[in-house]
């Protein structure tokens, strides 16, 4: 969690530049994120759950009016995998696993996409007025970020999403409210070093306005933290999502990993293991996978913790 | 407040951890850290806790000895003046404290408790006008803390209940009906009715609310104060039951001990009920042989059949049918605003006759239920009085359902309507089963299932007006088809008014008539020639969808023995004083 | 500056902060509608329902049931916990001891189990040991608790049966006395052995399941800046005066690997906070984590609120010790700057 | 053997007169792409009492052959190819024994060795001192694991155990905590006594001003030259009979620098230690040095006495780095480089490493390597081209062509 968030401001070449250079700097990006062997596995796997979640319609036959609920058959509970029409088996509320499985994909990707979304934009706002303004708008704006770091973030999830009510719109508003601190952080922390730099400096001599010298030189140079952060938090935003709808903070029957996994916890005692073992699969690979490639990310952006 | 605040333990810890630093001395240092840190909570105050033994290991009998029940929730309160019908308490209260008439193991027959008989006109403890009610008491009762009963007990007890009139409790039961009460002799006690009463023994007399508290016990510790929770009834039950509430460690366990001085039958062996929320906990503990008894519901079936040791009773219906119910008394706008439907929507009873034939009874009967239930005519569950197997039920019936909503003018612009119910249950499940069947029906028809907290859904629950269309949950566990009938059929009644069923109803008098005069029709006979006309008006107008009624269940091992379990005793339906093992 | 300036001045924001998130608390709380709910059952009447809010003072406007709220808590009064069915403060002492007591174990077995892992991998750099040491912390951060406790549960509980669940055997816990009420160290005080071990077994699965993630973070920080430290030229130094490789990994790499593991450390500590909601909930230990959750589920704002409260007053205590032990082992550490 | 191998002829095998011998040392390293000759088949000796400069651009193998004395090479990724290192420690040959190859002993002799009979100063003191401990006790090091018999001494036969092992670094834990109580602490306290005495006389030595207190300092309270003055304590602390000084003075400021130099050349006079002295600073090695020994990508290609090298360099190498060095002879501004850079040492094939930036270099520069040729009896030089002196003798003005460069590092 805060283990980035501890890090001092991470020096990097400046990507700055003509677009042909930008796109020199990310191809020699991706060709070393690629010579990692682990890596590339991250991103197979991601490349897989990717692809499950956009073909989710034409894989399964989607449930009306909202594709998001599992479907139901109430004649068939508690099948094991191998049941004609139910690859993978069906829960004790005879939903189909495989569908939650697949749609559980398209939830978990909304959810860390949007959030993750969400908080950068947050963030770099946050960030970036902080940062760049200083004085007495960082002093107070650092204040609230204080604050908000200062309740354990799923714990403050909880909170919120047990407030807002059960839902997966409240879950992804609370993880929202907690993530987007982090990413402020991260990019003041960034600006506040980057604005000492040289070629900022040189920039102002030219006559660069403040707006200007902020989008073209010192927003692009931030990013790289936040890119690592952002792919750690793909994963762990899915984490702690599936937690919370495992604890009963999503809405009844949404088709999601962690409210797969409770709805199959009470079967599991008495063999019926499919319901929970792969819907928490699922939620394993998933968060392995963005965490090993931001691992691999990072071993290639951030120099400084070379080979963590 | 509590009235003995103890220190965190942690902040005593600093102190142990420091004067065992400083006087390495003697190992009897311990005890005098005072009151054992134990259990918040003990019948006979700090005295009778268990002592601190030096050797420690003789104490233990082990859990062999003492008969482990799973609960999945805490009581709240073991007050019988301040807890709420089917809250947790009552399972305490049911087995500490005694009521002077009870409901007997085997069916809805009432037996003596601490009166030795059961009223009746034939046996002249009821006036002719059904209005006065003499109770002779037993002799020789004690309670827990050693004061004899007497007839003064019992009138303190009822007239505490309704003096405290607390709004969590369910004290209104013996208010609306009771007139007076008085003490004839130590060993005689009367009550006077306000109108004559077709359900009070079996509604009012048996309830929690009207068990019998030690007047020195309270008297000692707060007495009576109107509107107030006494603190120390709350926690510390003084009552004659077979067993007394030796321990309370709260949200671990609640330990029963028996009762030496029992006036019956004593029971055989100590209890301990312990607080698991988790199912899945439950079950393995059971299944472990770690609990002897847990309740279940239809959906665990499952996972216990044909475990080794494990039995599972299944017996009649509990009287506690899972309705959905229809809202029309909200403001316009009030409601989600995802919901397209306005108050008169419910008001057409076409459509409410038409979600009552789309409901997949049998999915939601033999999935959800796993076929441990049934379905229940409007609105007589199946076990209590007045209920017969030739009133009419609904089925699902897609095509009739298609033609009333169609004839009501929905079908083709379709709506969209939330449903609210608590999060996690049975009651979640039938409104998904709700969903399933109206989409299946038309994918215009949305159900909105809203999983909520318990107490946001009691919040939402008990507003005025209630900002959700329709609900679920379960009726409450009443003993007497009266009370039923004017929670959730009569108009007036309470939920009559909550949902606007005067305007719901086509001919509202004539059901307030029928449910009127049924309720204070002593002779059953004719009580039940009443219902018999009723049953079919509330068929063709149902206020409630009533998606099944489940088997009263029980697992338990099978080294259990004197097993009986009645559902119309409170939940878990078990009186542990039965039972051996 | 001086520690004992630092220190005054982080003090100083300390309340500031409390403040803010004692109104982000009730903020959110408050979002949820009032905290009537816990209190109401289904059947009340509006009139019921006013008397309770009257008895709760939740018919006053917002700030003042705020102010009320903060002064009870300044008071030592954190309200009714309607799911313990107590004041909180009743309660909370015994499932503050309870959950200390897992968080402590699972925080020894992750800091030395992470310490130790990552040296043995940090100092094998490259090698199988350190390869295989990486799977484990980057699986043992990506694995969802809940379903890794559900495993735990299967092999070791029901189908082994080696391990318990629960806090103790209730015969046994009330066998001994409990001063302090963390039973292991009660049982010792008492000296029964019967208690110890029937302490220690309680808690063998819930730790090892609250303490995977955090031993995973603290292996992996521990095996990074271990690394990186060996690199650094006074490790050469250290050899080439002549020290035994143990000791120069010892009493110089390790102790400044140390320095940025520390802070992690005390960051993780948050993480075992929030591991207890789930790690209690699925092995039923009587703990602030069950608590919460249960409050969470049945919508008791004042537990809520009370836990929030208490468990950011505890984590940036936390990250000011963490803040002057790191001062203290770095020297070069300016504090504040 | 190849051609390269060669003798430093000016001492004879005997080993007489000499504190060290480096005979075909190769150290490569793994790399993803292939191996990396690092050192090649370096041969030289130290004398007795002398100061060797060890000359050569940063990465042509300097600092890796001088960690090879103290066997600090990490390996992996390093890799002990081939060659050895004797050393005639003074204690062996006070006991009549010869020399041991520092590369092949066991680690245990290893330790014996190092800090003590070798010591080692570092290129950046801000680097090499922990930064978590005081000075004191990174000193106080040296005497407990050289010097423990010495400190314990005082304290007569009967000193138990536990101290004793204390003194040698070897307590566990809990002999530690027991070292802090009542009966053995004043005895714990009494070595700790005497090797306060003898960290503060060693600090004395390296005139640091008020030794005690500097002993309670961290690190980072000291200035760069105290520092280093405190690693040059540390490295004499025990009178070792032979000192790497990797470059002592790079990082430190000029004047700064001077201090310090002057001080190292004092001690070396009073401890009459023998030095491996390593510095791209050609005018610095030339006022410290008895001898001097030029090292490019891997190799030696020229070895000396300091005058005649300076006086008459031989190898194309050598006479380029003279002329990068700033002199009075070149205007401000116009130090000169070598052009091109340092070959890829990845699996070399045969042939002179210099061959790419040589102006000489010829067929058989890029296809043999060249061999070690005698000029005079204390120089040598490794060069094709001295095997026909004419060649370079015919061109002399056309020898390597130089760059401006702004920095001459």
């Amino acid at each position: 969690m805060a283990e980035v968030a501890q890090h001092p401001p991470v020096v990097t070449t400046p990507v700055s530049g003509p677009l042909a250079v930008r796109l020199r700097r990310l191809g020699e990006i991706v060709r070393q994120v690629l010579r990692n062997p682990v890596t590339v596995i991250g991103l197979v796997i991601i490349v897989l759950m990717f692809t499950m979640a956009l073909l989710a319609p034409v894989i399964t036959t989607p449930n009306e009016p909202n594709p998001y609920q599992m479907p139901r058959d109430w004649s068939a509970l508690n099948e094991p995998p191998g049941t004609p029409g139910h690859p993978l088996g069906t829960t004790a509320h005879g939903g189909d696993v495989l569908y939650g499985i697949i749609w559980g994909s398209r939830t978990s990707l909304r959810l860390s996409l949007i959030v993750v979304g969400v908080t950068v934009t947050i963030g770099t706002i946050v960030g970036s007025l902080a940062g760049y303004l200083g004085g007495k708008v960082d002093e107070f704006l650092m204040r609230v970020v204080d604050i908000f770091l200062a309740i354990p973030e799923l714990i403050f999830a909880l909170a919120i999403a047990a407030m807002l009510g059960p839902s997966f719109t409240n879950i992804i508003l609370a993880l929202a409210v907690v993530y987007w601190v982090k990413y402020a952080r991260i990019i003041r922390g960034q600006i506040m070093h980057i604005k000492q730099n040289d070629y900022v400096d040189s920039a102002r001599v030219i006559g660069d306005s403040k707006f200007h010298i902020y989008a073209k030189d010192v927003l692009p140079n931030s990013f790289t933290p936040v890119m690592v952060q952002a792919t750690m938090d793909m994963g762990s935003i899915v984490l702690v999502g599936a937690t919370l709808s495992f604890i009963g903070l999503a809405e009844a029957g949404l088709a999601e990993w962690g409210v797969l996994v409770s709805e199959g916890q009470v079967g599991i005692s008495t063999g019926r293991w499919w319901a929970s073992t792969f819907p928490g699969l699922m939620i394993f690979l998933w968060a392995l996978a963005f965490n090993l490639v931001g691992d691999g990310l990072r071993d290639v952006l951030d120099p400084r913790t070379e080979s963590r | 407040m509590d009235t003995r605040r103890r220190t965190p333990q942690w902040s005593r810890l600093l102190v142990v951890v420091a004067l065992l630093a400083v006087a390495c001395t003697s190992g009897g240092t311990t005890e005098t850290t005072g009151e054992d840190g134990e259990a918040p909570t003990t019948t006979g105050g700090e005295g009778e806790a268990p002592a601190t033994t030096e050797g420690g290991d003789e104490g233990g009998e082990g859990s062999g000895d003492v008969f482990v029940h799973a609960a999945d929730d805490e009581a709240t309160t073991v007050d019988p003046a301040q807890v709420e019908p089917g809250e947790g308490g009552e399972t305490i209260i049911t087995q500490v404290y005694e009521r002077l008439i009870e409901v007997g193991p085997d069916g809805p027959d009432l037996v003596p408790g601490l009166a030795t008989e059961v009223p009746t006109i034939d046996n002249g403890l009821i006036s002719e006008d059904g209005l006065t009610y003499t109770f002779p008491i037993r002799e020789g009762v004690v309670f827990h803390d050693g004061t004899e009963l007497t007839a003064e007990d019992v009138k303190y007890s009822w007239d505490r209940a309704m003096t405290m009139d607390l709004p969590e409790g369910n004290a209104g039961l013996l208010a609306d009906i009771v007139a007076e009460t008085n003490v004839v002799d130590d060993l005689t006690f009367e009550v006077t009715l306000s109108e004559p009463s077709a359900s009070f023994l079996n509604a009012v007399v048996t309830a929690s609310v009207a068990s019998i508290v030690s007047q020195d016990a309270v008297e000692a510790n707060g007495g009576v104060v109107a509107g107030e929770v006494n603190e120390f009834l709350t926690a510390n039950p003084v009552g004659t039951g077979a067993y007394e509430l030796t321990a309370w460690n709260r949200g671990e366990n609640f330990q029963l001990g028996v009762f030496e001085d029992y006036w019956g039958t004593p029971a055989n062996i100590d209890v301990r009920i312990d607080i698991a929320p988790d199912t899945d906990t439950r079950i393995l503990g059971l299944r472990a042989g770690e609990y002897d008894m847990m309740e279940i519901d239809p959906s665990l079936v499952p996972d216990l059949e044909g475990a080794e040791g494990v039995e599972i009773y299944s017996g009649e219906f509990l009287l506690e049918p899972i309705h959905i119910g229809f809202n029309t008394r909200f403001e316009e706008g009030s409601l989600p605003p995802e919901d397209t439907i306005g108050p008169d929507f419910f008001q057409d009873p076409l459509i409410r006759r038409a979600f009552n034939l789309t409901f997949d009874y049998e999915g939601f009967i033999a999935g959800a239920l796993g076929g441990m239930g049934g379905t229940v005519p409007h609105y007589f569950p199946q076990g209590m009085l007045g209920y017969s197997e030739d009133y009419p039920v609904y089925e699902q019936d897609l095509a009739a359902a298609q033609a009333l909503f169609e004839e009501a003018g929905v079908w083709d612009e379709g709506f969209t309507v939330s449903v609210i119910a608590e999060e996690g249950n049975l009651f979640e499940v039938a409104a998904l089963v709700l969903r399933d069947s109206m989409a299946a029906l038309n994918p215009a028809f949305e159900i909105r299932v809203l999983a909520q907290a318990e107490a946001q859904f009691d919040e939402a629950h008990a507003s005025d007006p209630v900002p959700y269309a329709m609900w679920v949950k379960n009726s409450d566990p009443f003993a007497d088809p009266d009370a039923l009938m004017n929670a959730y059929i009569h108009p007036d009644g309470e939920w009559g008014t909550v949902h606007g069923m005067r305007e719901m109803y086509q001919d509202p008098d004539a059901i307030a008539g029928l449910i009127d005069e049924a309720g204070t029709e002593l002779d059953t006979d004719a009580r039940l020639a009443l219902y018999e006309e009723l049953a079919p008006m509330l068929y063709d107008d149902p206020m409630w969808i009533i998606a099944g009624n489940e088997t009263a269940l029980n697992a338990h091992r099978d080294t259990v023995t004197g097993f009986v379990m009645n559902p119309l005793w409170p939940r878990p339906s078990v009186k542990f004083a039965f039972y051996d093992k | 500056m001086q520690i004992r300036d630092y220190l005054i001045r982080r003090l100083m924001v300390l309340p500031i902060l409390l403040i803010g998130v004692s109104i982000i608390v009730f903020t959110l709380t408050r979002i949820g509608g009032s905290p009537i709910g816990i209190y109401l059952s289904h059947e009340m009447t509006p009139e019921e329902v006013e008397q309770l809010e009257e008895r709760y003072g939740l018919n006053e406007p917002l700030p003042v049931q705020y102010l009320a709220w903060a002064g009870g808590v300044l008071s030592g009064d954190l309200g009714w916990s309607g799911v313990a069915v107590a004041p909180v403060t009743a309660v909370f002492g015994d499932k503050l001891t309870a959950t200390m007591e897992l968080a402590t174990a699972a925080g020894i077995v992750a800091v030395t189990l992470g310490i130790t892992l990552g040296t043995f991998a940090g100092s094998r750099r490259d090698r199988l040991p350190d390869h295989l040491t990486r799977v484990f912390s980057v699986s043992g951060s990506s694995m969802p608790d809940f379903w890794f406790a559900i495993l735990l549960l299967i092999v070791f509980w029901v189908y082994l049966g080696w391990f318990p669940i629960g806090r103790s055997d209730p015969a046994i816990w009330a066998s001994i006395a409990h001063p302090t009420g963390l039973y292991t160290v009660d049982s010792l005080m008492a000296g029964s052995w019967q208690a110890l071990r029937d302490a220690i077994w309680h808690l063998i699965l819930p730790a090892m399941t609250l303490g995977l993630a955090t031993t995973a973070i603290i292996t992996r920080m521990m095996r990074s800046s271990l690394v990186e430290e060996l690199n650094e030229d006074y490790v050469d130094a250290a050899r080439a005066k002549g020290l035994p490789e143990r000791l120069v990994l010892k009493r110089h790499a390790r102790r400044n690997a140390l320095i940025p593991t520390v802070t992690v450390i005390g960051l993780s500590f948050g993480f075992l906070l929030q591991g207890t909601v789930v790690v209690e909930i699925l092995y039923q230990w009587p703990g602030m984590g069950r608590w919460l959750a249960d409050a969470v589920l049945r919508g008791d704002q004042a537990t809520i609120m009370a836990y929030v409260l208490f468990t950011s007053v505890l984590f940036l205590t936390v990250n000011l010790a963490v803040d002057i032990i790191y001062a203290y082992l770095d020297r070069r550490v300016v504090l504040g700057s | 053997m190849t051609a390269t191998a060669f003798a430093d002829t000016t001492s004879g095998r005997s080993g007489v007169g000499l504190v060290a011998s480096v005979q075909d040392l190769s150290i490569h390293f793994q790399t993803k792409t292939g191996m990396l000759h690092a050192v090649d088949e370096v041969s030289f000796d130290i004398r007795d009492g002398e100061t060797l400069g060890l000359v050569g651009e940063t990465g042509c193998g300097k600092s890796v052959t001088a960690r090879a004395f103290m066997r600090l090479v990490a390996t992996p990724p390093g890799v002990y190819a081939g060659g050895r290192i004797d050393f005639w420690s003074s204690e062996t040959r006070a006991a009549g024994g010869g020399p041991v190859n520092l590369l092949t002993i066991p680690e245990d002799e290893m330790l014996g060795i190092r800090g003590n009979r070798i010591a080692m100063i570092f290129q950046d003191p801000g680097k090499a001192l922990n930064p978590a401990l005081s000075i004191g006790d990174q000193l106080a090091e040296v005497f407990y694991q050289h010097r423990s018999d010495e400190l314990l001494d005082p304290l007569g036969p009967g000193t138990p155990a536990v101290v004793r092992r204390a003194a040698r670094q070897e307590a566990t834990r809990v002999e530690k905590i027991l070292l802090k109580v009542p009966p053995l602490r004043s005895q714990a306290n009494r070595v700790k006594a005497a090797v306060d005495d003898r960290v503060a006389a060693a600090l004395a030595d390296t005139q640091i001003p008020n030794p005690g207190k500097i002993m309670d300092r961290y690190p980072h309270e000291l200035s760069a030259g105290m520092k280093q003055r405190v690693l040059i304590a540390q490295a004499l602390a025990c009178d070792p009979d032979l000192l790497i000084a990797d470059e002592p003075t790079t990082a430190l400021d000029v004047t700064v620098q001077a201090r310090i130099l002057e001080l190292i050349a004092e001690l070396l006079d009073r401890h009459d230690t023998s030095v491996l002295y390593i510095s791209h600073d050609l005018a610095l090695v030339r006022g410290m040095c008895d001898r001097v020994a030029v090292m490019y990508a891997g190799r030696i290609v020229e070895i000396g006495l300091t005058e005649e090298v300076f006086s008459d360099p031989l190898h194309p190498y050598t006479r380029g780095l003279m002329n990068a060095v700033p002199s009075s002879a070149h205007r401000r501004g116009a130090l000169t480089a070598i052009i091109g850079s340092v070959p890829e040492l990845i699996d070399p094939e045969p042939s002179c490493r210099f061959n790419t930036r040589c102006p000489y270099a010829a067929g058989v520069c890029r296809r043999l390597d060249p061999r070690f040729l005698r000029h005079t009896l204390e120089h040598g030089v490794v060069c094709h081209a001295h095997d026909d002196p004419a060649a370079l003798a015919a061109r002399p003005d056309e020898m390597p062509s130089f760059a401006r460069v702004d920095d001459a590092r």
